[in-house]
C-alpha cells in the first residue's frame, strides 16, 4: 500500500545540531553522517547491508517491510559495517541480525537491551542497533527498558509490534488488546496493553518514534534519525503477524493509522505520552525528542569507558605504586 | 603464648567501630611486618547485633585464623562472657572499664592468664569529647600494649582518617595518642607479651574480594557488569574506582540477568569482562551461562558463596554452590570450575581464569565463598608489581568475507572476529548452528558441534589443573602438564604421598586442613592433602593417584550433601570419610585435627 | 505388512496441512479402536521447512512411533524423495498427482510394494473449489484405502470443522466425501491392505503435553502460572480452557520469574499449583526453585526439556535437563525430580507429583521432553473417568497463638497453616529461620534445619519411586514400598531379573527401549530394561540389584555427558555402555536393539 | 517532627462509592469496612497487629513510622488478621512482614508482586499487601511492576524508598538522585532516577500516592486509602536511611516535602506524571485516582480465580464426559 506512505516525515529539528545540544560518545558514524549532506550521493546500497541468512518470516510478515527499510536507512546513512552491531532477543522479529550484513548478537529471549549496553560499553565506537519483539522487549524483557533509557546510552532500539508471541504460535502478548481470543486467552484478553511509546518517553528515552511497516518510506527515515540521535532513542514499529496476530493484521491497521497531527510539538513530554494511545486512531511520526547527556560521554568523562580503544595501547595503564600503598 | 604466631578476638557491639579496629590492627600489623590472617563476623542484620573480629598474628606466613584466643579484647562486658570458653591457658584479656571502680570477681571465671581494665570509653569522653572514639583510643593501648612501632599506627589512623573532615582527623589523632600514653605511663603493672621486631619493607593487607578485584585488573579485565550482593559487593565496589583509572567500566545493572548480558556483550565486543555475584545471582544467570558457552563467549563469573538456597544466609560462609557451578542452567556446555584456596590464590586464579575463559571461548565460573571474601591475609608487595596484562591476544584482526565464527577444528576452539573487525562480520547466537553461525536443527550437524564445544576441554585440566598439597608442614603447587612427561611427573610427585590419611577439599578449607596436616604430623599422624583449584574439567593426574595411595579419604566440605565428594565418586569408587559442616561458620583447624585423629584412631 | 502393527509416514510442505491431516487420522483411528502412537517434526521455523508426521498403528497397544515404513502418503514429490529410504519391502506409496499424467518411472526407485497415485489436489481444487482442502481430500482418500469406516473420518471431520464457519465445514465434508469416493470408485486396481475390525467403544487420543494438562487437573491442581515457550506451551494452553471450568486459573506472567513466584504465592495461598515451563524457563527459576526448598511451599514444575543449551533446538528433543533438574539453585535443598515414561504416564506422575509436593512441602520438578509432549498415543476412555481430586488433605485449619511453622518433627514434615486459617499467622521465608520463621543464623538452628529439610526424602523414594520394568514383551510396574516386607519383595522382583544385558533409562526412551527389548528376545538375547520414575531421590532398593543382576549395563540417554549414568555413578561403581544421541531426535527401537545385539556379541 | 505531619489528607472521593464505580472482587474485609462508618468505633489498636518480631532497623529509620502507621492504618480497617497477608521481597524494608501480625512471605529480591498476585489469585478473600524497596521494586523487580499495574490486581503495593540499597550497605539505587556519591558510584550518580509515582500512574495504577514517613498521620491515612481502593494501588514512601542514605537524610526531604497543590486534579493523568517530579518541592498527596476493572473481578467473571473457595466443596466440578469426547 504505497498511497498511505510516510505520513510525515520527522521534523528538521529531530537530527543533530537543531535540537539542545548534549555529549555523545565518539562514534566515528556519527562524524560521517554529520557531513554526508555535503557529500556526493550515497555510494551504498540498501542491498549492500544483506546478511548471509535469507529471511525465513512467512509471506506477508511484517517484518520484511522493516527489514529493507532498516537496510536502506543503514545506506543512507552509509554506516560502515565493520562498526555495526544488531543485537537482538528471541521471536520472530529478533531473528533480524542474521539477515543483516553487521556483527550480530541473537542472544536470550528479553535481554538484548543490557546485552547492547555491554557491546557499545565494550567498543563505544560501534553503531548498536537493537530489534526486538513486544513480547521480548515489554514482558520478560520489560525490567530493562526503564534502565537502558533513564541511563540513556546511545542505542537504537526497534520495537517490532506485532501484538502478539510470534515465534511460539500466538498466545497473548503485552500489547494485545483487550478482548482478543489468543492461544492463552480463550475467553479473551482481560488485561489493559502495555503502550511502548509512553513507556519510552516516561523512562527518559530522548528520541521516540512510532512507524508503521506498510509506511516503508516513513520506517526507513526514522530508523535513520533514530540512529542519528545521540542517546538513547527508540522506535515502536507496527508490523503485522499474517500467522497469528489475530485481529491485528494489515486491515486493522490500514483503518486507524494516521500521522500525528501537524502541530504536534515533540518537545511536549505530557502531549507526547497523551498522544501515543487514542482511541480515534493510531498515530505514527515523532512523538518526542529532547535530547540529555549520553550515558557513554558521561562515563568517558570520568575516565571510563574507553574499552576497546585500550587493547592498541602497549601497556596498562595501572598505577601498581598507589595501589600497593592503599593496601599496605 | 608464643609471640610468633598468636590469635586475638575484638568482640562489641555492632556500630562501636570493633571491624575498623579489627582492620587497622591489620595494617598496623603488616607495616610492622606481621603477619596477621583475621576475620569477622558481621552480624545479621545491618545494625544491632554483635561483631566479632578474630586477628591471628604471625612471624611467618599463617593461613586461618586460628581457634584458641591468646589475648582477648573486650569492648564490653558481654564480650568478655563470648569469649572466655575460647581462650588458650595463659590469655591475656584487655576490656574496657574504669580500673578504679571495676569489680575484679567480675572475672572470675577467666581462666587465662593477666587481666587489664582500660578506661577506654572513658578517655574517648573525657579526653577526647567523643564517645565514639573508643576504638581509636582502644588502637592506640592495644597497638601500644602489643609493643608495636607507635608511627605505625599513627600512619594507618591517619590515612583512614584524612578523608574525613579535618576535625574528626584531629580528634582520632588525639584518641590514637591518648590510648596508647595511658598504657605507656598509667598500666599498672604490665607483664611479657611483646610482638617481635621483625625487618621489612611491610606487606600488603587484602581481603579475598580485594584480591579477586585486583587479580582481575593485572589479569586485563576492563569490564565488570554486576548488582550488589552480600558477600560479594566489595569486588564490584573496588573495581567501581579502579577500572575507570585504565579507562574500563564498572557497570552496576538493574539486577543479575543484566549484569551477565552486558558482560557478555561487552565481551563479545573485545574486552575482558567480569562479574561477580553470590548465590542467588547465579541462580539468576542460569540462563546466559547456557548462552556464553552455545554461543563461546568468554566470560569470568565470581560466585562468592554464602548460606543458600534462596536468601539463606547472606553473611555466613558456605561451599554449596558446588552443583549449581558444574550443572546448573539447562542443557550441556563446556565450562570451567575453579576455586582459589587462599587470598593470595584469589589474586591469581583470576588471570588462569580469564586467560582460560578468552583462550577457549567458554565461561569460567571462580567459587569463592564469604570466608574468605572477609577474611583478610598479609601478602607479599612483589603481588602488585607484576606485570599486569593489557590486551587480549589476537593475531588475526582482518577477515576474508568467508569468515566462519564456529569453524570446526581439532581443538573445537575456532578464530574469533570482534566487531569492528574489518571484514568479520558474523552472527553469535545461542540457537544451535552451522558454522557460520546461521541457526540449524539437522542433526549431524548439531552433533559435530556439540563434540566441538566439548572438545574444548579435552586436556585442560592438564594445562591448568594446578592442584596444591600438603604434607606435614610443606606446601607444593603443581601446575601444567602440557607435555606427557610433564604430566608423567606430576602424576609421579602426587603418587609420592602415599600413606595412611589423604583429605581431599576444595577452596578456602585449604587454610585450616594445611595446618591441621602440620599439626597432625607433630602428634606422629601421617596426613596429607590435596587441594585442586580447577574442580572441573577434573584433574584426574593429580586425584587417581592422591586417592589410591591414601588408605583413608577424607573429604572436607562446608556444606550438608557432600557435593565434590559426590562428583569425585562419578570417577572413582572409594567411600570417603566426610568432614561436613553447614552451620554458617568456617572449619577451624582444631576440627579437622580431631577428625584426622579419629581416622587414624580407626585406620 | 503387518495389519496388525504398521506404520504410515506423510509428508509435505509445512502449511499444506500435514499435521491436521495426521492428527484427524491418529482420531480417525481411535474412534475404530485401532491404537495408535505418532510423532511430528515441526519445521525449524514458524512457516517455511516440510512438516512430517508419522503414525504407527497396532491393534495392540504400541508404545512407540515405530521406525521402518509400511505406508507412505506423500504430499509431493519431495515427499516420495524424504520417505522412499526408510521404508520395509513391501510398503505402499499414495501420492498425489495426476494418475493420468504421471510418469511412473518417476517412482523407479521405488523399493516398496504397490503405488497409488491420487488426484488429491486436483480433486480439491476442481471439486471443491478450494486448493488447501487436498489434505481433508487425503483424509477421505487414506482412511478409505486403509477401510476405516466412514462415518469416523465424518466425525472427526465434523467435530474439527464445527467451530468454523458453516461454509468451511460443508467444504472440507464434502472434500472428505470427494476423497473417499475417488479411491471406493475410481482407483483403478486396489490390493490386499485393510485395517482390521475391533470391537469397543473407542479410545483417547492425547499428546504428552494433553496428558500432563489432564493430570495436573485431576490431581486438583488449580493454578498454573505460565510463560510461553516451545515445547510446553500446549500446557498452558490446554489449562487455559480448562482451569476456569473448575474455578481455577490459568496466569500467563511476564516471564517465567514471575510465573514461578505467583505459583508459589498461589500455592501458598493454599491451591494446589503448577508451572510449565522448558530449559530456558527451568534455568530463570533456578532462585525461585530454592525458596520452594527453604520456605518449603510445594509446588509442582514441569519442564518439557527440548535441545540445550540456550535457546537450543527449540523443536527438538533431547534429556539434558537432568542435571539442572538435580542440582540447579544455588545452595541445598530438598527435591524430587520424576520422569514419566509415556503419554499414560504423562497423566498418572502429575498425581504423585502433587501428592508428594504437597505432603512433602518440597518443589517437585516433572521431566518430559519434546518427544513426549508432541507425541500423540490412544489410551483407554477409563483413564478420564477417575475421581479427580479435589481439594487440599488438611486435618487442621484453626491454630492457636504458639502456631510454628518450621516445627522441628521427626519426618520434616511440619503442620501447615494457610492464610485464611483462623490463628496461623506465621511467615514464610527464604532466610534461614528458627522453628517460628524468625530470621536466623544461630549455627546449631542452622544444623538442625538443613537436617529438617533434608530428612523429608528419607524413603521417598520407597513410597513413591516405583520403577518399570520390562522383560521379554511384558511390563510391570512396582510402586510403593511403605513397610520393610513391600521394600523386600519390590527388590525380589527385580532381583529376578537376572541375566546378561540390562538397560538403564529414564522417560521417553521406554517406549523404544521396551520394543528393542521385546525384538531381542525374539533374536535369542537376553535382555531387560528398567525405568525408575522417580530419578530422585533415588531408589536403591530396585536399581542396585538390577545392575547387580547383569553382566552388561547399557544406559540409554538422549545427551551428551552421560547425565544419568554419571548420578548412577555416585552410588554405584559399575562401567555402563552408553548409548547416546544429541541429535535432536528421538531414538528408534533399531537403534537400541542394534546396541544390544552389539553388547551381546561383546559380552 | 510532628509539627510537619499530614500535609494533606487524601480527598474525599479517593474512598470507593464516591468514585467512578468498578467491579472488585469478593474481599469480606471490604464489605467490612463499607460499613465500618456506622459502627462503633473501632474495636482494634495498631498495637493489635504487631508481629512477633521485632524490628531490626537501625535506630532513626524511617521504616519505623511506616510501620507504625501501617499498623494503625489496619485497625482503622479492621482488618481481621487471619485475611491479611503481607509479601515482601528482600531488603530493609522488606523486613517488615515478620513486624506484623498477619500471613507473611518475605520471599526473593524483587519478586514480591507476582507473589504477591499468586497469593491473591489463590485466595481472593485476602487483603494482600506488599511491601518492599527502591531497589526491590524499581531494579530488579522493574520487569513485575508494570504488568501487575496493567492487570490491575487488587493488591496495595508499599514502596518504601530511601533512595539506596540499604540492606546492602549503601549501593547506588535507582531513585539515587543524580551526582550523589556512593559505594558503587564513587565518582557521583550520572545516571537520572527513576520516578516510581510516574511509573505507576503510566502503568496504569489507579490509585497512586506519596507520603513521607515523618508525616505519620498522612502515611496512615493514604495506606488505609490505598486499602480501600479496589484495584492495584501504589503508595510511595519516602523513608531515610540514616546509616546509608548519604544526602537523602531527614534534612533533605523536610526541606523539599510540599502537599500537592490545593487545586490538583487526581483524575488529570498528564498533571499527576507532571506533578510527581518538580524541582521545586517534592509533592505528597493522592496523585492520581481513577479506578478501572479490577483483574480479579474479570477472571471470577469468566468462572476462574475462586481458588480456595473450592477447598470447600466435595466434588471437583470436572465434567469428565465432555473431556472425554473432546479427547476422542
Ligand atoms: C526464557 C524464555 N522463555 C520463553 C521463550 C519462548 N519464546 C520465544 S520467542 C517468545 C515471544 C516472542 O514474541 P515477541 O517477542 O513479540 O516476538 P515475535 O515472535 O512476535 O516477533 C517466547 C515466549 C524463550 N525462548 N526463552
Ligand atoms: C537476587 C539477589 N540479588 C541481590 C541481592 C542482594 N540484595 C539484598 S537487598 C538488596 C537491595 C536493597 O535495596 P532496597 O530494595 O531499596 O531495600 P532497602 O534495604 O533499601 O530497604 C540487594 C541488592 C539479593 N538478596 N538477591
Ligand atoms: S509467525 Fe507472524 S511474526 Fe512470525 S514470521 Fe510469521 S507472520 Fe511474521
Ligand atoms: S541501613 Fe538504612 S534502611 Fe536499613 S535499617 Fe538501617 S537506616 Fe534503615
Ligand atoms: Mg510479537
Ligand atoms: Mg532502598
Amino acid at each position: 500500500m504505497p498511497s498511505q506512505e510516510g505520513p510525515r516525515a520527522p521534523r528538521p529539528q529531530a537530527s543533530p545540531g537543531s535540537g539542545p545540544e548534549a555529549p555523545r560518545a565518539s562514534n566515528p558514524h556519527r562524524e560521517a553522517l554529520a557531513e554526508a549532506g555535503t557529500e556526493a550521493p550515497a555510494a551504498r546500497k540498501g542491498r549492500d547491508y544483506r546478511g548471509r541468512l535469507k529471511p525465513i518470516w512467512c509471506p506477508g510478515c511484517g517484518n520484511f517491510g522493516i527489514l529493507s527499510a532498516m537496510l536502506n536507512a543503514f545506506a543512507d546513512l552509509e554506516i560502515d559495517p565493520d562498526n555495526l552491531a544488531v543485537v537482538s532477543g528471541i521471536g520472530c522479529s529478533s531473528r533480524l541480525p542474521g539477515f543483516v550484513r553487521a556483527y550480530g548478537f541473537h542472544g536470550v529471549h528479553g535481554r538484548a537491551l543490557p546485552t547492547a549496553v555491554g557491546v557499545k560499553l565494550g567498543n563505544p565506537r560501534l553503531t548498536v542497533m537493537v530489534v526486538g519483539g513486544d513480547g521480548d522487549g515489554l514482558s520478560i524483557g520489560a525490567g530493562h527498558f526503564p534502565h537502558v533509557a533513564r541511563r540513556n546510552v546511545d542505542i537504537t532500539y526497534l520495537m517490532l509490534d506485532n501484538r502478539t508471541y510470534g515465534l511460539t504460535k500466538g498466545q497473548t502478548s503485552p500489547t494485545t488488546p483487550h478482548g482478543f481470543l489468543t492461544k492463552t486467552s480463550p475467553a479473551g484478553v482481560i488485561e489493559t496493553p502495555l503502550n511502548p511509546v509512553a513507556f519510552a518517553i516516561s523512562f527518559g528515552a530522548g528520541y521516540v518514534a512510532r512507524a508503521y511497516t506498510v509506511n516503508t518510506r516513513a520506517v526507513r527515515q526514522v530508523i535513520a534519525d533514530a540512529i542519528r540521535h545521540p542517546g538513547f532513542a527508540m522506535v515502536h514499529l507496527l508490523t503485522p503477524c499474517v500467522t497469528f496476530g489475530r485481529g491485528s493484521g494489515y486491515d486493522f491497521f490500514n483503518e486507524r493509522i494516521q500521522p500525528l497531527p501537524e502541530d504536534h510539538d515533540p518537545t511536549d513530554f505530557c502531549k507526547a505520552i497523551f498522544q501515543s494511545d487514542q482511541p480515534e486512531a493510531i498515530y505514527t511520526g515523532l512523538f518526542y525528542h529532547v535530547p540529555r547527556p549520553e550515558y557513554v560521554a558521561s562515563l568517558q568523562e570520568k575516565g571510563a569507558a574507553h574499552g576497546r580503544e585500550l587493547e592498541e595501547q602497549a601497556a596498562p595503564r595501572i598505577d601498581t605504586d598507589s595501589l600497593i600503598a592503599r593496601f599496605s | 603464648m608464643n609471640s610468633q604466631d598468636f590469635v586475638m578476638a575484638v568482640n562489641g557491639e555492632a556500630g562501636e567501630g570493633v571491624v575498623l579496629f579489627g582492620d587497622l590492627m591489620t595494617q598496623v600489623a603488616a607495616r610492622s611486618n606481621i603477619h596477621i590472617s583475621s576475620t569477622q563476623t558481621f552480624p545479621a542484620e545491618v545494625r544491632g547485633g554483635r561483631s566479632y573480629v578474630q586477628i591471628r598474628y604471625g612471624v611467618d606466613s599463617v593461613f586461618n585464623p586460628g581457634d584458641k584466643l591468646d589475648i582477648v579484647v573486650a569492648f564490653d562486658r558481654l564480650a568478655y562472657h563470648t569469649c572466655k570458653g575460647m581462650i588458650r591457658s595463659e590469655a591475656i584479656l584487655l576490656v574496657d572499664g574504669d580500673p578504679q571502680k571495676t569489680d575484679r570477681s567480675e572475672f572470675a571465671d577467666w581462666k587465662g592468664g593477666p587481666i587489664y581494665v582500660i578506661p577506654m570509653t572513658q578517655i574517648a569522653a573525657q579526653q577526647i569529647g567523643e564517645k565514639r572514639s573508643k576504638n581509636i583510643v582502644a588502637l592506640g593501648a592495644v597497638t601500644a600494649f602489643m609493643g608495636f612501632p607507635p608511627a605505625h599506627a599513627h600512619e594507618v589512623a591517619k590515612r583512614f582518617f584524612e578523608k574525613r573532615r579535618s576535625r574528626i582527623l584531629e580528634k582520632n589523632l588525639a584518641a590514637l595518642d591518648a590510648g596508647r600514653e595511658y598504657v605507656e605511663q598509667k598500666l599498672e603493672r604490665r607483664e611479657g607479651f611483646r610482638v617481635p621486631q621483625v625487618e621489612g619493607d611491610g606487606y600488603l593487607v587484602m581481603s579475598g574480594n580485594d584480591a579477586i578485584a585486583l587479580g582481575a585488573l593485572y589479569a586485563g579485565c576492563r569490564f565488570l557488569g554486576g548488582y550488589p550482593i552480600t558477600p560479594a559487593s566489595e569486588i564490584m565496589q573496588l573495581l567501581a574506582e579502579l577500572l575507570p583509572e585504565v579507562g574500563g567500566t564498572m557497570y552496576q545493572a538493574e539486577d543479575e540477568i543484566a549484569s551477565l548480558a552486558a558482560v557478555l556483550g561487552a565481551s563479545y565486543s573485545g574486552v575482558r569482562a567480569m562479574t561477580a555475584t553470590s548465590g542467588p545471582g547465579l541462580s539468576l544467570m542460569s540462563e546466559l551461562l547456557g548462552l556464553s558457552g552455545i554461543g563461546e563467549i568468554p566470560v569470568v563469573i565470581v560466585d562468592v558463596q554464602r548460606g543458600g538456597p534462596s536468601t539463606g544466609m547472606p553473611t555466613k560462609t558456605e561451599q554449596s554452590d558446588l552443583g549449581i557451578a558444574l550443572h546448573g542452567g539447562h542443557g550441556e556446555f563446556p565450562r570451567v570450575v575453579m576455586a582459589p584456596i587462599s587470598i593470595r590464590d584469589c589474586f591469581q586464579v583470576m588471570r588462569t581464569a580469564f586467560e582460560i575463559a578468552e583462550r577457549y571461548q567458554v565461561p569460567v565460573i571462580v567459587l569463592s565463598e564469604q570466608g574468605l571474601a572477609h577474611r583478610r591475609a598479609t601478602l607479599p608487595k612483589q603481588l602488585l608489581r607484576q606485570t599486569p596484562i593489557a590486551r587480549v591476544a589476537r593475531p588475526i584482526r582482518s577477515w576474508d568475507s568467508g569468515y566462519v565464527r564456529y569453524m570446526i577444528t581439532d581443538s573445537g576452539i575456532s578464530p574469533r572476529a570482534l566487531p569492528g573487525d574489518p571484514g568479520g562480520q558474523h552472527q553469535v547466537t545461542g540457537l544451535e548452528h552451522w558454522d557460520f553461525g546461521g541457526p540449524s536443527y539437522e542433526p549431524a550437524n548439531r552433533t559435530e558441534m556439540v563434540q566441538k564445544r566439548f572438545r574444548k576441554l579435552r586436556n585442560l585440566d592438564r594445562k591448568y589443573g594446578g592442584v596444591f598439597t600438603f604434607k606435614g608442614s610443606g606446601m607444593r603447587q603443581q601446575h601444567h602438564a602440557t607435555t606427557d612427561e610433564e604430566a608423567g611427573r606430576l602424576s609421579a610427585a602426587v603418587e609420592a604421598f602415599r600413606g595412611t590419611i589423604g583429605i581431599i577439599g576444595w577452596g578456602a578449607t585449604a587454610g585450616v586442613v594445611r595446618e591441621a596436616v602440620a599439626r597432625a604430623e607433630q602428634r606422629g599422624i601421617d596426613s596429607a592433602a590435596i587441594f585442586p583449584r580447577m574442580l572441573f574439567p577434573h584433574n584426574d593426574l593429580t586425584i587417581r593417584p592422591f586417592i589410591e595411595g591414601h588408605q583413608r579419604i577424607i573429604v572436607v566440605e562446608e556444606n550438608y550433601t557432600g557435593q565434590y565428594a559426590r562428583f569425585l565418586n562419578e570417577h572413582y569408587e572409594y567411600t570417603p570419610t566426610m568432614l561436613s559442616k553447614y552451620d554458617g561458620l568456617p572449619f577451624t583447624p582444631e576440627q579437622v585435627l580431631r577428625k584426622i585423629e579419629e581416622v587414624a584412631d580407626h585406620a
